[in-house]
């Protein structure tokens, strides 16, 4: 009997939890409102509970996804598919939200003094108001199955980030934001104008039916031109608005001078999200066998090797480390987009598994920098650095494990990531992209090195003058081990991060 | 102009290597390059960002700045001549390549759009979807107007997300405009509340007065028909909250803040957005949990073409339209005043 | 069902067919016509266009901003223009009439509404960074801003 | 050819002088006005296309608010203007001392 209730009690818990992805979307959305009304510190408090909350959410569902082994969609409202919207959740989207979560939680305590400090006391609630917002609009961009639900969370991404980039009131962030509002419109216009297109080809905006019209258009190769079209215009919006090689110059100035939990957020999540929104249309909406005959995989792999090697350049010449840093993830980027380039399931994994890799890194380099500076008289050129790791041990062994993550070195993601992309690249089975693939990543991986290892040289070099200060906020400690330690998670148990990504992949077609 | 060490230190090596030194004293200097490089101290970029100064927000400061890097540009006529052209070379490429590119975008969507289908004929089947919301939409929503039951019942998610797209909006304005400490503006409050009483006076002016007395409330009155027949018509929350909105946003040029603080305060408006869009969130919430778990949500629908009819979209259709109408307000009141 | 428009621009794309048929292969007139008969979308590019190279050239701020709600009303006229249907009426049912072929195609107005709102946010917030550009700059011209930031130094 | 397809074409033309006069006209305020112009313009095409909600929205929202925002900014620039003329005025420098020449963006 007991067992029975026990039973009907877990298989209701099951069910149940199909919710959850709405539920995250739902919380977080109300929550934005609700920091408007509150009080800084309740604001605070507020946030961090809800991240954690929706952690054990996306993770309850995680765990549901794997164990059924499959995916499931989640009708929103009363009507099914072709007329209601969906969301659906898999392990890859489940992998990856859990991933965009434990971030935006690490970044939001680890550099909780600083919003203190960059933001006026007034305006704090509505920082956090903003960091809500952005989460509901990741999750619903996470999570979605239906293209224009991808359109308006993607604005709300867009002015979210907008909004946590000026709230430090400087005239350099007001100019970096005109900047990348600038740049983010002309992505938002043409995604727009993308997704229109293919609307009118298909006549559906949900990704199943459309995928299913496409198809059929293809077998009877109608409207090649449109499509084609559609789907170019939608990859520039959003290579605009993920910062590929050519519009990468925007870059370094937001990430840099915005407060160190923005530059952490705007460069480890919100361009992954862009990059996995393209991802999902690619092989939900055109279906994966469809995009690989298209010339637009091509042009993606020259685009992402050229922005290996020519953001690590510009990251070599930088002379200040949060520029540094930023121009090196518009070299990450172009990892991403040659995984995505070289085709087959193993690059999509490693580009997959390159997306959580990057964003725990870099949203780890971003909250480190700052304490590195304010050892050193609040500067942040290197030559006034000298020393500053040993001033501050606990942020120089934090920097040290992702400078070496970003090179390369065995045990920590960025290992793991390069090893996939390699792989990947043998298995393409094309011996040109081979060839042009390793020696891109031999030469980004040694560029890399170099401008790394030199700013570590820079801030173990002793130096006498300065005063040894230990972090000793429990609050900055603990987000940033959370970092740690996922880091090298992926590092040491890339195996079973890269089947899960392929378990994913699998339930995606 | 201000000039770190190091923007000497690389004039000087470029100096060197355009004179044509001899080779060895080239690579040295390569080499002290690269010494500095290695310590941070070479600049690369010159001039372009980070120099060693700090200089506070003051106003003050900057226009004296402004006006010293003017008068040395032009002390400087020969380098400011060689920046002009060699700007004007760079703009010259950049807007060549512009407008070729935009041409080309032009050209080809041109190209695409004369291959494009006509709706209708060649369209594949496009009209499974179309076909329900216009046959059965109005007994599955209660709507009579088919749009106001997409975008409220069919697609309320996407609505959901919109009503959000415009509170993102008022937060991120509310950052920019609204005055603080650490706000440029407020060194300037004095001045600017001086010409303000310059500028805002309208309200003193008779004609302006009895005008915005007739016309106010019939623009109220047209912004709640068209809030209350979204279902019925055309309309909607959001046109009827933005006709609100301009309704307050006349109403305080004609009769003032003073009596529009009265009519609706700063804080009447923040708990009116934020009890609307909770409404919002938890009632559509709601209604996504019922409909995927195949409960019924005890909603009635009522009787089409009545008021009260439509299940949610009527309430839906209030609370929009009040976010809309403060959100419109506060837009105004943050650009005229610099503060909500 | 859909049969009410293209009945009636395919009479009028058969006179222009006609005139132009001995200057042009085929292809080029189906093209032309196409391009003639869907007039509004042909419109609906050409706005895209000039807004797009407004937003991309313009050196005023405020006028980049104008053509970046043009270009956004380009994309709506172009999504409308896809759902209208010469003859027939706006989706509201009147007299109980709900036959797909008595109305226009609803999704596209639906979307071009979300459209317009998340248009006019996104004008809101890039009037308010003009607004703070303008004060500490005291220019509207971006490269005049962007040569007078690289003089400026800032704390850090 | 009907009388509303002769009116929507005019109508379009309309619109397309208006967005190209954009870049031409010489004060930021013809610009904003032939913005408005354009915004209403765009509300009458609606009505011809048979999208009534997308008028009254484009009404209020396009040729209503964000022209008062518009403005709003031109004005708040005016007056920006207006305190540097004073200031000037008052420490006796001459326009050249301006950055961006002396030149006032709002007139």
């Amino acid at each position: 009997m007991i067992c029975r209730l026990f039973w009907r009690h877990t298989k209701v818990t099951n069910s149940f939890i199909t919710n959850f992805p709405l539920f995250t979307i739902v919380l977080s959305l109300f929550s934005g409102p609700l920091c408007y009304m509150l009080k800084r510190r309740m604001a605070r408090y507020w946030t961090i509970g809800l991240e954690c909350g929706l952690i054990a959410m996306v993770s309850a569902v995680l765990w549901y996804t794997m164990t059924t082994g499959s995916s499931f969609t989640y009708v929103m409202g009363e009507f099914p598919a072709p007329w209601g919207n969906e969301i659906r959740a898999g392990v890859l989207e489940a992998l990856i939200a859990l991933v965009f979560l434990l971030v935006m939680l690490s970044s939001v305590i680890g550099g909780s003094k600083y919003i203190d400090i960059d933001i006026d006391e007034s305006k704090i609630n509505l920082y956090y108001t903003l960091i809500n917002l952005m989460t509901a609009a990741l999750m619903a961009m996470v999570w979605t199955n239906d293209i224009f639900t991808g359109y308006v969370f993607l604005e709300i991404l867009t002015l979210t980030s907008c909004g946590i980039l000026i709230v430090r009131e400087i005239g350099r962030t007001t100019l970096a934001a005109v900047r990348y509002m600038i740049m983010n419109l002309l992505g938002s216009g043409l995604f727009l104008l993308g997704v229109v297109l293919l609307y009118d080809v298909t006549g559906n905006l949900l990704m199943v039916p459309m995928q299913e019209e496409i198809a059929k258009l293809i077998t009877n190769s109608q409207n090649m031109m449109a499509i084609t079209m559609g789907l170019g215009i939608l990859t520039i919006g959003l290579c605009i608005k993920s910062g590929l090689f050519p519009f990468h110059y925007w870059m370094p100035d937001t990430y840099g001078w915005a407060t160190p939990t923005s530059g952490a957020v705007l460069s480890s999540l919100v361009s992954k999200c862009y990059i996995f929104l393209l991802f999902k249309i690619y092989y939900r909406v055109i279906g994966i066998e469809v995009f690989e005959q298209l010339p637009i995989r091509n042009i993606l792999l020259v685009l992402g090797l050229m922005g290996m090697v020519a953001g690590s350049v510009s990251a070599m010449r930088a002379n200040n480390i949060n520029r540094m840093v930023a121009f090196s993830s518009a070299a990450q980027i172009g990892y991403i987009y040659m995984g995505i380039g070289i085709g087959g399931k193993v690059g999509y994994t490693a580009a997959m598994f390159h997306v959580m890799a990057h964003a725990v890194t870099k949203s780890t380099l971003f909250l480190t920098t700052p304490r590195l500076s304010d050892v050193s008289g609040g500067s942040l050129l290197f030559r006034n650095l000298q020393g500053s790791g040993i001033r501050d041990r606990a942020a120089g062994v934090y920097f040290s494990v992702a400078s070496l993550s970003m090179i390369g070195i065995p045990i920590f993601a960025g290992f793991s990531s390069k090893l996939l992309f390699a792989e990947a690249a043998v298995d393409s089975g094309s011996m040109t992209k081979m060839v042009l693939v390793m020696i891109a990543l031999a030469l980004s991986s040694m560029l890399n090195a170099i401008y790394f290892i030199r700013t570590m040289i820079r801030i173990y070099q002793p130096d006498t003058t300065g005063i040894r200060v230990s972090a000793k906020r429990v609050s900055y400690q603990i987000p940033m081990i959370i970092l740690t330690v996922m880091n090298l998670a992926l590092g040491l148990f890339s195996w079973y991060f890269a089947g899960m990504i392929e378990q994913g992949l699998s339930m995606f077609g | 102009m201000l000039r770190t060490t190091s923007n000497h230190l690389y004039e000087r090596c470029s100096y060197c290597a355009k004179k044509g030194h001899s080779m060895r004293l080239r690579m040295s200097n390569k080499f002290a390059k690269f010494r500095n490089w290695l310590a941070g101290d070479y600049d690369p970029l010159k001039n372009v960002l980070d120099t060693d100064e700090t200089v506070s927000d003051s106003r003050e400061e900057i226009k004296k700045e402004n006006r010293k890097i003017i008068s040395e540009v032009d002390a400087e006529g020969s380098t400011r001549r060689l920046e002009k052209a060699e700007q004007r070379g760079f703009d010259l490429v950049y807007r060549v390549i512009a407008i070729v590119s935009c041409l080309l975008l032009i050209g080809v969507l041109l190209f695409t759009v004369a291959l494009l289908p006509r709706y209708g004929v060649e369209n594949p089947e496009s009209t499974t979807v179309v076909k329900r919301y216009v046959e059965s939409g109005l007994q599955e929503t209660g709507a009579i107007n088919i749009v106001a039951g997409i975008i409220l019942d069919y697609r309320a998610f996407d609505t959901l997300g919109e009503s959000h797209v415009l509170f993102t909006a008022l937060i991120c304005v509310t950052i920019l405009l609204r005055a603080d400490s650490k706000n440029l503006r407020t060194k300037y409050e004095d001045f600017y509340t001086i010409k303000q009483v310059k500028y805002h006076d309208l309200n003193k002016d008779k004609i302006i007065n009895r005008v915005g007395m007739i016309l106010v409330p019939c623009i109220f009155v047209f912004g709640i028909y068209v809030l209350l027949n979204g279902q019925n018509g055309p309309g909607g929350g959001f046109s009827g909250g933005s006709v609100m909105g301009a309704g307050l946003i006349i109403g305080t040029a004609a009769f003032g803040y003073e009596k529009m603080d009265r009519f609706i305060s700063t804080k009447t408006a923040m708990w009116i957005t934020f009890i609307s869009l909770a409404f919002y969130s938890f009632a559509k919430g709601y209604v996504f949990f019922t409909g995927a778990n195949g409960l019924d949500n005890h909603i009635p629908k009522g009787i089409p073409g009545a008021i009260l009819s439509g299940g949610l979209i009527l309430p839906l259709d209030i609370a929009v339209g009040m976010v809309v109408a403060c959100t419109m307000y506060g837009f105004y009141n943050l650009f005229r005043r610099g503060r909500t | 069902m859909h049969n009410v428009r293209v009945l009636q621009p395919v009479q009028k794309g058969q006179d222009v067919t006609g005139k132009l048929h001995s200057r042009f292969s085929d292809l080029e007139v189906i093209m032309l016509s196409n391009l003639v008969i869907n007039y509004e979308e042909a419109v609906a590019i050409v706005l895209f266009g000039i807004g797009f190279t407004t937003l991309l050239f313009q050196r005023n701020l405020v006028r980049k901003l104008i053509g970046m709600n043009i270009m956004d009303t380009g994309t709506f006229l172009f999504l409308a223009s896809m759902g209208f249907i010469n003859g027939r009426k706006a989706p509201i049912v009147v007299n109980g009439v709900q036959d797909t072929a008595a109305y226009i195609n609803p999704i596209p107005a639906s979307l071009v509404l979300t459209g317009i709102v998340v248009s006019v946010s996104v004008t809101a917030i890039m009037l308010s960074l003009t607004v703070r550009l303008y004060h500490r700059y005291h220019t509207l011209q971006l490269d005049d801003i962007y040569v007078l930031s690289k003089h400026q130094t800032e704390d850090r | 050819m009907a009388l509303t397809d002769v009116v929507k074409i005019i109508l379009l033309v309309l619109l397309v002088v208006c967005a190209i006069a954009v870049n031409f006209t010489k004060t930021l305020l013809q610009a904003v006005i032939v913005f408005m112009s354009y915004s209403s313009v765009m509300c009458i095409i609606w009505v011809l296309m048979e999208s009534p909600d997308l008028a009254i929205t484009e009404a209020a929202v396009g040729a209503g608010i964000s022209g008062v925002l518009f403005l709003l900014t031109l004005r708040r620039i005016r007056s920006e203007d207006d305190r540097r003329e004073e200031e000037r005025r008052a420490s006796g420098k001459s326009d050249k001392d301006e950055p961006g020449g002396g030149k006032f963006e709002s007139r």
